[in-house]
């Protein structure tokens, strides 16, 4: 058995979550509570030494600096003040009379959401997927690639007609659609399964902590 | 005025970051780094609003012996717990390295958590899969073959109930078949109607139709 | 068959009970199962392995500690791979636990007398950049420049006074990218800049969860991905150096066994329930 | 020696067959000290003969790129991978003037015909040698001719990608002109969607309360903005039946966001007395942290509808199935491929995908919004003939369209 404070405080804790499993009860709760506050804790302070710090306090110190002894306005690190003040134009949202504001700050980062997004998404998952699935449907010699590109292209053909919102899915498309539908299935089913062993990894490295390391039950 | 300028801004800087994907240029080259900056800086000060919404709930049970009052409190001296060492015991920048109280708060209490949290997902994989994969109807019995096989595929009970098999056709490579070309087909089809929708989505967002976010006047 | 009735309504905490001893008890057990090695892992590790003695690796950790029991045994086995091929491994972190997750692993990596012999030199043999904020756009910022992106390393060092990295400006420099992902940022967005912008290889390793999804990726995109625990396992295994994923193999297995037990069960009961509905 | 000559004499032939084995015998003593002398023999004489010189060097100014960079490109030594096969490497030299010093700005490794120096001043002549490498030896080669980096107005390696966006968008700026213009449009039915009513009927009825998380990612990331857009609508309904609403928040921009929101939704149908800011709430930005306190909340509150609309990690499952365990009706929704199958498995209505962005259009019953959705669907026709006539052209060995479609 471990004679680590630290252990015994993690396996506390670790069954007053696992707790959960049987019923809600006081000492999940107790767990819960030291879980969002610690974690929130932990966020604040990471923000603040990771982001806050070098984004905000570096640059503009650079920039103040290099104004103070080359006298050179260096336009780089001052926009990183403009971050600086995005960020406190958010924060007025403390004061109710001019919490409007603070939709300034939420529009520049909606804006700029929208634009990365739209070109991001159309080149990695449209251009690139279009590209990868404009194959031979027909590899000599080797049936079992043949039968794979074929499915490869059908499969991706009909999900996408599956999509179509603007057509009522009847006849040969409708048809389409339903394949499609199969295909998304089958691809829910074959990713579900794939997870359960994730899933369970997780688990067994958690008791192997209650029973190893805690219980010293295994060697 | 509270309305229409920050429909604009959103308009302005989505076409902007837009354009700069095709202009290799300065300033253009610098903007999609400098607004993601921006976006990180909005958000570690934005943190300060949550953090006094929680203390402000939290607190306000306490002061009116609410309900659950007694967690409340936990919530807001475990909060304390371990800001107050991050922020003034744990040597500044370097808060995080092993051996600061920081990283022992960090160790013991928080990753346990963590991942004690993040195991209990083997459970409700477990009963999710009970439930979700009965032979209902063509869409089900496709959704439980697939998980089926794949499932089998990756273990190696699946070697042991297939190994007699000419290789071809073993539970792993029938389990690597389905994920290689209909799951593959499945994930492509999602894929693109994903990014499509994703289009529309940030157009609406650009031209302004799309406004829930920002709230009204 | 009001058995199989009540089977169908089954209280889920019975389920938990069977998937908690499954997963219990073969941790006492020593019994080490066959597992065979996918294409997938064997891509990877042959652009590992076919890298020439030299060659620059750079190795992003991009998950918490929350998924370290799937991700923690590939990271073992990589370092153990690269070290022993005498490749240079430069570390960075996308997200913020990463780079210490990544300390933890070369504690690991350096007991093994083999590695030990090498008196492996920091600075030298490899570097730990430590975390950056910023997501994608570090992947982007380091593909015109490393030294800019990460100005000082895990602790403190300039980069540019580090003999490995002296050689080392952006991703034209590196000859393989590893990127071990739990979620966002991760692989996906490794694809979407430091290979569909800057053309860098990459290698992936991925929670089981996250695996399926880059399969699209592959082979054009992405070299291949190891997936899971049993992914680290067959790295293990075709690295001939079996460690802990295979060890926890068997817990696995018999877990699995429960769960596909009880959906064999859930399809019966829900047949014989049926049927009886039908006839009667 | 008498032996010796008695053998000579008498057997000529086993002479010859002792001869034989004395030597093969010193071979095999022999053999590694002379394996030594070899090698060391062979690299000496290599090594006095230089490598032969990379040949046609040629620089010019990296295309489409901030300028800062010149790309060089040579053809191999004649001894890379021919010849004596000795090169190891080459090193790229670089100077301001034709007969200036020469400085080394980088390397590559063999078999290499190409290197991208990207620590240039632009406006500035640069002059490039190339230097084969081997183990001891080099030879250099004439230089190139000069060059200059300058910045690019446009990237016309993208063209496609420019292409393609404005075909797609102006096929959805068409189609929400038109919807203004007054032409009807047919959308078809989305299940999910049709049970948003209901769902929220069905809380109304019962009296308790409906609960909407909008994933737990922030306001960087479509699916926040997606999923706080259905949030709108279904505060409306929850505004007009006077069900009581809870949004959970795992980012405070997130929560800022929301409250703006469901404040104007409780607004617009004329019920901003039903609003207050503790509807909408942080919890935590720990995504497990998150997922414990809502769990809990679930247990604890027992809603009778939950809403998951936005971005979801592995605490997708936490969620859907403590809510199916407390036998809520569940609106899933989400775009993160790898959460799809648990919602699908654990919640009574899953919007996959496309169905989830189409979602705000779909429930806004907004014409113009709706006139995107059929934007949407004529570039969905455009790929699918693009992979269809692709698929055929490179079938019969016609064309490969892949490339248009290359990035």
């Amino acid at each position: 058995m471990s004679t680590s404070i630290g252990v015994w405080i993690a396996a506390f804790l670790t069954l007053g979550i696992m707790s959960f499993l049987y019923k809600d009860n006081p000492i999940y709760k107790f767990c819960e509570a030291v879980f969002v506050g610690v974690s929130a804790g932990y966020w604040f302070v990471v923000e603040f030494f990771n982001v806050f710090l070098p984004k905000v306090y570096d640059n503009v110190g650079i920039a103040v600096n290099v104004l103070l002894v080359q006298g050179r306005v260096d336009w780089f690190h001052w926009s990183y003040l403009l971050g600086g003040i995005l960020g406190v134009l958010m924060l007025l949202r403390l004061v109710p009379k001019i919490g409007w504001i603070s939709r300034w700050p939420l529009a520049v980062v909606v804006g700029t959401t929208a634009g990365l997004w739209l070109i991001n998404y159309l080149v990695s998952n449209a251009m690139r997927q279009i590209q990868s699935t404009i194959i031979p449907l027909y590899v000599a010699g080797d049936l079992n690639a043949t039968i794979g590109s074929i499915i490869l292209v059908v499969g991706t053909f009909c999900g996408l007609i599956y999509f179509f919102f603007s057509k009522e899915h009847k006849g040969a498309f409708g048809g389409a659609a339903k394949i499609g539908i199969w295909f998304i299935m089958i691809t829910f089913g074959a990713s579900f399964g794939y997870t359960v062993m994730s899933r369970m990894s997780l688990l067994i490295a958690r008791m192997d902590f209650l029973v190893g390391t805690w219980l010293g039950l295994i060697r | 005025m509270r309305r229409e300028v920050p429909l604009i801004i959103t308009g302005i800087v989505g076409i902007t970051l837009i354009i700069s994907y095709f202009i290799p240029h300065t300033p253009f080259n610098l903007l999609q780094d400098l607004f993601t900056d921006w976006y990180q800086i909005v958000a570690a000060f934005a943190i300060i609003l949550g953090i006094l919404n929680l203390l402000r709930i939290s607190l306000d049970k306490v002061y009116k012996k609410k309900k659950g009052w007694f967690f409340g409190l936990v919530v807001v001296l475990s909060f304390f717990f371990i800001v107050i060492p991050g922020f003034f015991f744990s040597g500044g920048r370097g808060f995080q390295n092993p051996g600061t109280p920081f990283f022992w708060i960090y160790f013991y209490i928080y990753i346990p958590l963590m991942s004690t949290m993040f195991a209990l997902l083997a459970f409700f994989v477990a009963s999710a899969s009970y439930r979700a994969f009965r032979a209902r109807n063509k869409e089900a019995t496709m959704l439980l073959l697939a998980a089926f096989f794949v499932m089998l595929g990756r273990v190696p009970i699946g070697y042991y109930l297939s190994s007699w098999l000419p290789e071809s056709y073993q539970l792993a490579t029938v389990a690597d078949w389905i994920m290689n070309f209909p799951q593959t087909a499945g994930q492509r089809a999602i894929m693109i109607g994903i990014a499509l929708g994703i289009v529309s989505s940030s157009l609406r967002v650009i031209l302004g139709l799309e406004r829930a976010y920002i709230g009204g006047e | 068959m009001k058995f199989f009735d009540r089977l169908l309504a089954i209280d889920r905490r019975i389920i938990f009970l069977f998937v908690i001893i499954a997963v219990t008890l073969p941790l006492f057990s020593k019994a080490t199962l066959h597992i065979e090695v996918s294409p997938m892992v064997k891509a990877v590790y042959d652009a590992v392995d076919n890298l020439p003695p030299g060659s620059k690796v750079l190795v992003s950790f991009d998950y918490d500690p929350a998924s370290a029991p799937e991700l923690q045994p590939m990271a073992l086995s990589f370092f153990r791979h690269c070290f022993s091929k005498d490749l240079k491994v430069v570390i960075i972190g996308l997200w913020p636990q990463g780079p210490v997750q990544a300390n933890i692993a070369l504690e690991d990596v350096f007991r093994d007398p083999e590695i030990k012999a090498k008196n492996l030199k920091y600075g030298v043999d490899y570097v730990n950049l430590g975390y950056m904020a910023g997501n994608e756009v570090v992947i982007q910022s380091m593909g015109s420049n490393i030294h800019t992106t990460f100005p000082a390393d895990y602790t403190g060092n300039r980069t540019s006074e580090l003999p490995l990295m002296k050689g080392i400006k952006n991703f034209d420099n590196i000859d393989f990218i590893y990127n071990l992902s739990a979620g966002y940022p991760g692989t996906m967005e490794w694809v979407q800049f430091a290979v569909d912008r800057f053309q860098a290889k990459l290698g992936a390793g991925n929670t089981a969860v996250q695996a399926p999804g880059m399969y699209p990726y592959i082979p054009e995109q992405l070299v291949g991905v190891l997936g899971g625990m049993k992914g680290g396992a067959e790295y293990e295994i075709i690295a001939k150096r079996p460690a802990r994923a295979v060890s926890y193999m068997l817990s696995q297995g018999v877990s699995h066994a429960v769960i596909i037990f009880f959906i064999i069960i859930g399809n019966l009961a829900f047949f014989v329930t049926r049927g009886k509905k039908k006839t009667s | 020696m008498r032996i010796f000559r008695t053998l000579r004499l008498e057997n000529k032939r086993i002479n010859y067959i002792l001869v034989f084995l004395l030597f093969i015998f010193s071979l095999f003593i022999l053999t590694p000290a002379l394996a030594q002398v070899d090698k060391s023999v062979t690299t000496l004489w290599e090594d006095t003969l230089p490598p032969s010189p990379p040949a046609e060097v040629k620089a010019k100014d990296t295309p489409n790129d901030a300028g800062g960079s010149i790309t060089i490109t040579w053809t191999k030594s004649l001894d890379d991978s021919t010849g004596r096969n000795n090169v190891i490497g080459y090193e790229i030299l670089r100077s301001t003037s034709v007969d200036g010093e020469f400085e080394l700005v980088g390397n590559t490794t063999a078999g290499a015909q190409q290197f991208m120096d990207t620590d240039t001043k632009d406006k500035v002549e640069y002059f490039y040698k190339i230097k084969a490498v081997t183990q001891v030896l080099s030879s250099v080669s004439l230089p190139s001719q000069p060059a200059i980096s300058t910045q690019q107005w446009f990237n016309t390696d993208r063209i496609n990608i420019l292409i393609a966006v404005l075909i797609i968008s102006f096929s959805i700026l068409y189609f929400i002109r038109r919807a203004r213009a007054g032409k009807k449009l047919y959308v078809r039915k989305i299940a999910g969607l049709e049970a948003v009513s209901d769902a929220v009927g069905r809380a109304t009825e019962m009296g308790k309360k409906i609960f909407f998380v909008p994933g737990i990612q922030d306001m960087n990331n479509m699916m926040t903005i997606a999923g706080i857009t259905i949030l709108g609508k279904v505060a409306q309904l929850t505004a007009q039946y006077e069900t009581r609403l809870e949004v959970p928040t795992s980012r405070s921009m997130v929560m800022v966001s929301c409250r703006e929101t469901v404040k104007e939704a409780y607004t617009n149908v004329g019920r901003p007395d039903a609003y207050n800011d503790d509807m909408v709430y942080y919890l935590t930005d720990d995504q497990f942290g998150f997922s414990a306190a809502v769990a809990g909340l679930f247990v604890r509150e027992k809603p009778a509808t939950i809403f998951l609309q936005g971005h979801f990690f592995a605490e997708s499952l936490i969620l859907a199935e403590t809510g199916n365990s407390i036998g809520a009706i569940q609106i899933a929704g989400t775009a993160a491929l790898a959460q799809l199958p648990f919602f699908v498995a654990a919640c009574d209505y899953t919007l996959i995908g496309e169905e989830f962005f189409a979602a705000s259009a779909y429930l806004s019953e907004d014409p113009k919004l709706l006139g995107s959705i059929k934007g949407q669907d004529v570039g969905k026709f455009i790929f699918l003939l693009a992979i269809l006539i692709g698929v055929i052209l490179i079938t019969a060995g016609i064309y490969d369209l892949s490339k248009f479609f290359a990035t």
